[in-house]
Order: C-alpha cells, then structure tokens, then sequence
C-alpha cells in the first residue's frame, strides 16, 4: 500500500520510527516479539548467575555480580517499557513467558557449575550479545534504540567483569586455570549458536533487515565474535575447543567448526538442560508472590476510596 | 579482643548475613522491581560490610583481610545479630526483617556520624543515605501490605511474630558497647533504642500491626550463638573460599 | 583413570548423593513411618557408599580414603547419575525419585551379583538384599499414591513428570561400562534397561500415571555435569571437613 | 474406694498393671501425660540432632547419627502404642503435639550450632534420659515398662556414641577441641534442669511415686548424672563449666550449683531458643504431609469397595 512504501522510505532515510507514528502491522508484532523476547532474556537472565550470588568466593566480586544481576533486572525493565509503547502490557508479556509461548535467549538453559561459569558467561554470554545488540542501537524503532543504547553500555562493562574473572583464575592455581578451561569448554559452543541458525536457516532475517531492525546477518556477527574471541583466549592461555579453529591468511578471519544445531532446537524446544527449572523459578516467583501484588492493590485501592469519600 | 575489633565485626557481619539473605532474592521476588530493590539493598549492605571489616582489620594488625574475615571464620566467631540470619521463608520474612534492621540501623548509623573513631564516623557519614533510602522503602512496604488484603496483612503479623522476638538481639549490648560509649566511639546508644521504639510503633500501628506481647526474647548472635539457620548460610557462603584455600579470586 | 574406579565413583556416588538427599527427610516427613523408612533407606545407602568407595579407593592406589573421596572432592569430580541430586521439592518427588532410582538399582546389583570382579561381586550379594525391600517398598507407595485421591495422584505426575527425563542418566553408558562389560565385570547391562523398562511400565500403568513424551533426554552425571542443585548439595555435605581439613573425625 | 485400696495393694506387691485391669483415673491420666510427653520428646528430639546428618563430617559419623535418629522415631513408635493402650489414640496426641498444648522435654529446644553437639547431646542429653528413664523398666504398667526396656538398651548405644564423638574432638586439633568444650559449656547446665526442679518444687512428684510411675526424686537422679558425668569430662579433660562444682568427701558425692531456674520456666512457657522452631518444623511436616496420609486412606478406600463389591 502507499502508506506501506512511505514507510519504508522513512526506514530507508534513516528517519527513526516513534511510538505514535503509523506502522505496518507486520513491523509492530515482528518488534513485539523481538523486544519481549529480549527483555525474558534478561528476566530468565537473573538466574544463571543469581545461582552464584550467595557463592561468589570475595566480597568484591559478590558486589559486582549482585550489580550485574541488578543491571539484568534494570534491563528487563527498558526493554519491557519499549515493548509497552507498541501496545502490549507487562501483565500480557509475563503471562507469555510464564506459559512457556514466549521464548528467552536459550543460552539461560544451560547451568552454571562452577565460579568459573561467571567468568565464561560475562566473556562469551555477554560478548555474544553485545555483537548482537551494538547494531539495535541503530534499529529503527526509536524507544528500542534507545534502551538498547543504554543497555550495551552496561553490557560492555559486564563483559570487561567476566573477562576479569577469566583472567584471575587463569593467573591463580592449576585447579582455577583447569576450571577456567572447563567453564571455554562448556559455554563455547552455546555462545556460538547465541547468533542463531546460519542465515540461510534463518525465518525472519531478510525482512527484518529491510525494516531496519536487523542490520547484520547471524553469520556475519557469528564470524565478528570469533574473531574477537579467539585471540582474547589465546592471550589468557586457554584453548578454544574447536579442532577446526584456524587462522585463514586469505579472508584474514578466522575458520571454525559448525556448532551442533541439532542440541540448539532440542534447547529451543525445550528439553535443553535448565528449561523447565528456569521456568519453575519464575513461575514460583511469580505464584508465591501473588499476595503481595493484591496487598498492593487492595492498599491503593483502599486509598482512592478514602481519597474518593474526602 | 580489642573492643573496636569486636564491635566492627558485630555490625559488619550483621550487615554481611542480611546482604547475602536479601541478595538470594535476586530472580525470585514477586516483581521486577523487587528483584532490583532486594539487589540494591544487598549491595549497600556488602558494600558496608567491606567498610567494616577494614576497620576491624586494621585494628586487629593481624594482616586478616576482609575476604578473611568473611569466608574463613566458623560460626561460633560470627558475632551477627540473630535477626539477620532467620531465613528467607517467604518475602513477608523478607521485608519484615529488613525493616526491623532498617528500624535500628538508621538511628544507629546516625548516632555513629558523631563517634569519636574517624575511621567509624567516615564509615557512618557515608552509609546513612542509604540506610534511610533502605528504610524509606521499608516502611512504606509495610504499611502498605500491613493495611492492605487480609491475605499481606496476615502474612505480615505472622512474619513480624515470627521476627519481633529477635529484634532485641539488634540492641544488646555488654561491656563492649559500654566501654566504647565511654570513650565517645558510640554515642548516644540510650537514643538508638527510643528511636527503634518510636519508629516502630509508629510505623506498625500505621501497618494496623500488632507488636507481639512476648518482647524480644532471643539474644546471643553479638556473642557468636546463633540460630540453627546460620551453619547452612556459612556453609553456602564460604563453599568455594573452604574449597580452594589457597585460590584468590 | 582405571575403569574400575570410575565405575566405583559413578556407584558411590549416586548412592551418597541420593543417601544424603534420603537422610534430609528425618524428622520432616507425612508420618512417623516415613521419618523411620527414610532414614533406613538413607543408613543403607551410605553403607553401600562406603563400600563402593573403598573398592575404587583400593583400585586407585593413591592412599585416599572413603572419606576423602565424599568430602574432598570438587562438583566436576563426582559422577552420580543427575537424578538423585534433584531437589527436595516435596515428598512426592522423593518417593520418585527413589522409586526411579530402585527399578534401576536392583536389576543393576543383580546383574552385578554375577560379576567376574570378585569385591564387586561380593559387595552386590551383600547389598541386593537391600536393594529389594527398597523397591518393594516405593514400588507400593507409587501405586497406592497414584491411584490415590485426586491430589496425591497429580502430586505423584508432576514428580514423574519432573523426574522422569533424568532417569536415563542411571543407565547411561559409555567406554568404561563397555570396557567393564567386555571383561566380565559388568554383566548383562542390556538386562538391566529392559529390566527397567518393563518394572516402571507395570507399576505406573498400576498407579494410573502417565510416562511422559518427552524420554530421557538429561544424561552428564556420569561425566560429572550437574544440575544446579549439586554445589549446594556439596557445599553443605562437604562443609565440615572443609572447615577444618586437618582434623579427623 | 475399695477399688483403689486394692489398685494401691497390687502396686505395693509390685504386681504389673496390664491395659485391660481397672486403674484408678488419675493413674490413667498421669501415665497418659507422661507417655505422651515422652514419645512426643522423642518425635522432637528428632529435629536437633537431624539438623546435622547432611553435615556429618565423615561417612561412618553420618551412619551412626541416622541410625540414632531412626531410633529416637522408633521410640516415638513404642511409646505412643503404650500410650495408645490407654485410649488415646496417636492422631489426638499428634494434634496436642502440634497445637502446643502437649509438652515434650525443654533439652530440644536448644539449638545444636557445631558439630560437638552431637557428641554432647549423646553424652550428656542421652545420658540424662537413661537416668530418668533406667527406674521406669520397672514402672508399674506393663506396656510402659516394657517400652522403657527397649528403649534404655538403645540409648546407653547412644550416650557411648556420644561420648565416642567428644573423645575424638578431645583428641584432635586444638580446634575441635575448642569446639568440645563450647559444647559442653552450653549443654551442661540444660542437661541439669532435664531432671525436673526440686522436689520440693515438682508438682507431681509425691503421687507418682505411690503409684509406682516414678522411683526416684528429681535431686536423687541429678545427683547421680553429676557424680558419674563429672569424672567423665575430667577423662576427656574437659572443664565442666560449673564454679560451684567441688568432690565432698563426707558425702562422697559431688556438690554443684544451682541450674538458672527463671530460664528452665521460660523455655517451658515457649521462649526458649528453637521453641518456634521446633513446632513450626513439626507443623510443616505435618500440613505438608497430608495430601500423603489423604492419598492413602483414598487407596484404601477404593481397595475396600472393591472388595465389598466382589
């Protein structure tokens, strides 16, 4: 339709789409989904490495992972406000992923084992959505751009943490280096499918680029984490757990193996390793905090009535 | 034991175990932005931990450190007030006893900005912000879900019979106390106590609360007894630092 | 590592593990019956622990003890199957999980019963006694708690349903049971699957609960990847002997 | 009545009451109380040293402690069946138990803080009870006597056991012999008020005794816990923390200090240490339970209608 080109001129121009601007149907729900999804991902987020809060092994870093869970939670927040501008409550969007109908990053659904996770997890977890994320900041749906302007700024921060856990142990005894290598084992892969399928596989890619919401294919980001990654655990000393990893003098990048898909749609459809006790977690949460959400309620509204009768 | 030692450790394990109590909420709080309050306040409360144990630390000169102090002492030397260690039993547990704590931590930082003790006066003048921030939100809670369904107002009573006898344990005090109020280390303690008791009347008649009749009967967590709860915190806490002696991190 | 041992560890282990998870009930279950059944159970499992225990430490030849291999090992060294460390939830989870655990247990010790390996042999002659009046036991609470009242049957699916996708993880396999199997030590695996197959078919088809779709698609125990329950499992179990690792006990 | 003159003539021949024989019905009562008070102090005595069994620091250590807390519910067993043949049943006693009504033994609701508890509870706990409990195998009720000889061959187990466990703290490190002697330091006077205050202050004593229910006064049994644990703690080269405590050649035995009574009578009123706990423990096992116990009766039920129907 006319309204339809004149839209994607305004995307084409670079100008940034508001909250009360016309969009297409398509636009608004493909943002929806992407957003939720992403602030679940930062809700379901909390977990992994709120599991080593109470176990963090020196004061400082148990105050700096406790202000990284926060940020997580501060995240969730953004995010869940952007998805609100487009018409979904934050009632409607807990409900989705509390049923299990909304998805969250599938990276949560693997455990966190050892003090060293919080150092692979800052790392690569954190490293991988960066790449992902620095590109949003220039997607164009404006309240979108614009938290996720002020979440990869703390993001990049974290990733600095995680990397300085890495570095620690590393230095330390053999036992932390050997935990640390454990911790590159188990997260390496999961990290890699944190990009998605190959783009080929991919559903929603192409139209999203058009629309400005996307900017990069997964391969292309994939391949930029690689070749940011390699070299840092290289400079820690640790090795990569890919047999096929190796330096291509011609396209000055990196090579590497395929990760296992078949264990990301296993994960995507539930049966990865931490699903259905993420999902328990925050459904728990949710169910046992029932009575204070009503105390709030039924307080406020026995203040309006009072304030109604004066 | 040099009583500023003895006196550091009581507040900053006090402050350590409500932290690592409040910071387990992170994820499971009944909304979002409670699972940021709770991570806030256990931030404030590790941050003032690390402040206390720095004192404790260098007056002691044994070269302890404060990751010393907090993971490799057992807990017979954790001089925490009992109140902080009783457990997370539900979010009404949660916030009864942050605002029981809160209640007492305000008037008592406020008391310390004008110690004798530099170091301690340093320490006071810049925790209180956020202590009366801590409270603030505390005491609203309260009210709020004290006078609010029948459901949060029952949960609340119950939480506050539960965790009102082990207040008292906040304000013991012994010779410790005694002789550093007489060096001018500790203030105007006789003001502490008036201030818990005015704030909390206040605020838990407000809450249509009522303070059970049976007083503040549990003491001994400033002598290093504590409650069947504190071995299991320990235990959690300490795990990787017991495990990995030789480790830093 | 010898075979041997790591056959050894992944016995002991799960029997430690689900021993220790088994003893928590003491005191805290439905009935005074139950308080006395678990704690039986839990005393015969950390005898068979005991006994797996000094077959691997004799066969590792390092001088370390039982007790060394429970309380001095790290989460990534213990090889227990995945499903004995899963919570404490409520008690229908502990009956299934033991149940799950029995239907495997007993056709695994009696296959060991014929192996070539003469402690082995001899530790599951001594033990499959045992082993039997377990599972007769929860195999008659399955049934009579599934087909129960409306309650206990959903109690006792949602524990199946929970627990059911890490039982594969007790039968789990690789080299070191193909090694084992090829020398005689570890007779008739093949049986012990269909051993289990066919006992928890009958009796949940008795108990009118249903299998769920989805298999047995958790497996790592045995190669040392955990839920995250283990470290708290661990941190608790392990923390004595971690606070004071010169004393003896 | 003539009936009681010939009830109190079979008690001084000595002659056991058995359930079916005429009692008086203060003779009824008071052993139902005392039977009662003593299986529930078993079911709570449960929860103290439970408190310690995942933590347990060796494998044959956390044996022995299970092993002991199945006895201990085993005791609950037997003495709620003696009780039971008075006519109460074992769900009354339950509810008087849970709703604070019934009392059990004041020891339990002290809290066990290290791993010596365990070795002063046996020692110095246990072996109060078996001193209490040693004159009642020859109580005047049978199922009651017969009961107490079960149960004293288990508990002089136990109190070795215990002591066992403190002998070993004593001939460890200076730590955990620290650990003993705190230990000792805090059940020792508990230990002492489990005989009851002095018989000129003990409401039921004097009848009791007529009755052929109690043999001993309260000071008597003290007296001789004292004299055969002081020597004990001296093996052990432990100091019992008592200022008072002095050998009297004259009388041969040991004198000692007064136990604080204000706090024996707080922990009865409720405000011990764990009182809260105790119950609140007991009460959620129960409330928890009962989809369990009503899961069961609905088997059986079923069972039954089938049978009929057939």
């Amino acid at each position: 339709s006319e309204k339809d080109r004149e839209f994607q001129e305004k995307i084409d121009r670079g100008v940034r789409i508001e909250a009360n601007d016309w969009m297409p149907e398509g636009y608004r729900k493909t943002l929806i989904r992407q957003i939720s999804q992403h602030a679940h991902s930062e809700i379901v987020g909390q977990l992994p490495e709120g599991n080593w809060i109470t176990r963090a092994p020196s004061l400082q870093r148990k105050a700096i992972l406790l202000a990284k869970v926060q940020d997580e939670a501060g995240h969730g927040l953004y995010l869940y406000c952007a998805a609100e501008t487009l018409g979904i409550s934050r009632d409607e969007m807990t409900e989705q992923l509390l049923s299990g109908k909304a998805k969250y990053s599938s990276i949560f659904n693997y455990p966190t084992l050892t003090w060293a996770d919080m150092g692979a997890v800052g790392w690569l977890v954190d490293g991988a959505a960066i790449m992902n994320q620095v590109p949003l900041q220039r997607c164009s749906y404006g309240p979108y751009s614009r938290a996720m302007i002020r979440v990869c700024k703390e993001e990049s921060f974290h990733q600095r943490q995680g990397f300085d856990v890495m570095r620690q142990l590393c230095e330390g005894t053999e036992e932390q280096k050997a935990m640390a290598q454990d911790a590159l084992n188990r997260w390496w892969w999961p990290s890699l499918m944190m990009f998605g399928p190959s783009d080929k596989d991919s559903v929603h890619s192409e139209q999203s680029m058009r629309w400005g919401i996307k900017q990069n294919t997964n391969d292309e980001l994939r391949q930029k984490f690689v070749d940011q990654t390699v070299p840092q655990a290289e400079w820690l000393g640790l090795t990569v757990p890919d047999p096929e990893l190796k330096w291509n003098e011609e396209t000055g990048c990196y090579d590497f193996g395929e990760p296992d898909w078949s264990e990301f749609f296993e994960v995507i459809k539930g049966n990865g390793p931490c699903n259905k006790d993420r999902l328990a977690a925050r459904n728990k949460a949710w169910d046992d905090g029932a009575w204070y959400r009503d105390g709030l309620t039924a307080h406020a509204d026995k203040q309006n009535q009072q304030i109604a009768a004066e | 034991m040099d009583p500023i030692v003895t006196f550091c450790l009581r507040m900053g394990d006090t402050t350590l175990i409500l932290g690592q109590q409040t910071a387990a909420w992170c994820g499971h709080a009944p909304v979002l932005e409670e699972d940021i309050a709770f991570a806030n306040m256990g931030l404030d409360l590790i941050g003032q931990t690390q402040l206390w144990y720095e004192i404790a630390a260098e007056a002691e000169g044994k070269g302890r450190t404060p990751d010393d102090l907090a993971f490799f002492r057992t807990e017979r030397q954790f001089l925490n007030a009992q109140l902080v260690e009783r457990p997370n039993t539900d979010f009404a547990h949660a916030l009864m006893r942050q605002y029981l704590f809160d209640a007492w931590h305000l008037p008592m930082q406020e008391a310390l900005c004008d110690s004798s003790h530099e170091a301690i006066r340093d320490l006071a003048q810049k925790s209180v912000k956020e202590v009366r921030y801590h409270i603030d939100r505390s005491r609203d809670l309260i009210v709020r879900l004290g006078d609010g369904s029948d459901e949060s107002r029952a949960k609340m009573q119950g939480a506050l019979d539960a965790l009102w006898p082990y207040a008292g344990d906040l304000m013991a005090t012994d010779e410790v106390e005694e002789t550093l109020a007489g060096q001018g280390v500790l203030p105007g303690l006789d003001r502490v106590r008036r201030a818990f008791d005015a704030e909390t009347a206040a605020t838990l008649s407000r809450a249509t609360l009522t303070i059970p009749e049976n007083g503040h009967a549990r003491t001994g967590g400033r002598t290093g007894i504590h409650t069947e709860t504190m071995g299991y915190i320990l235990a959690e806490m300490q795990s990787v630092p017991r495990t990995f002696p030789d480790a830093r991190w």
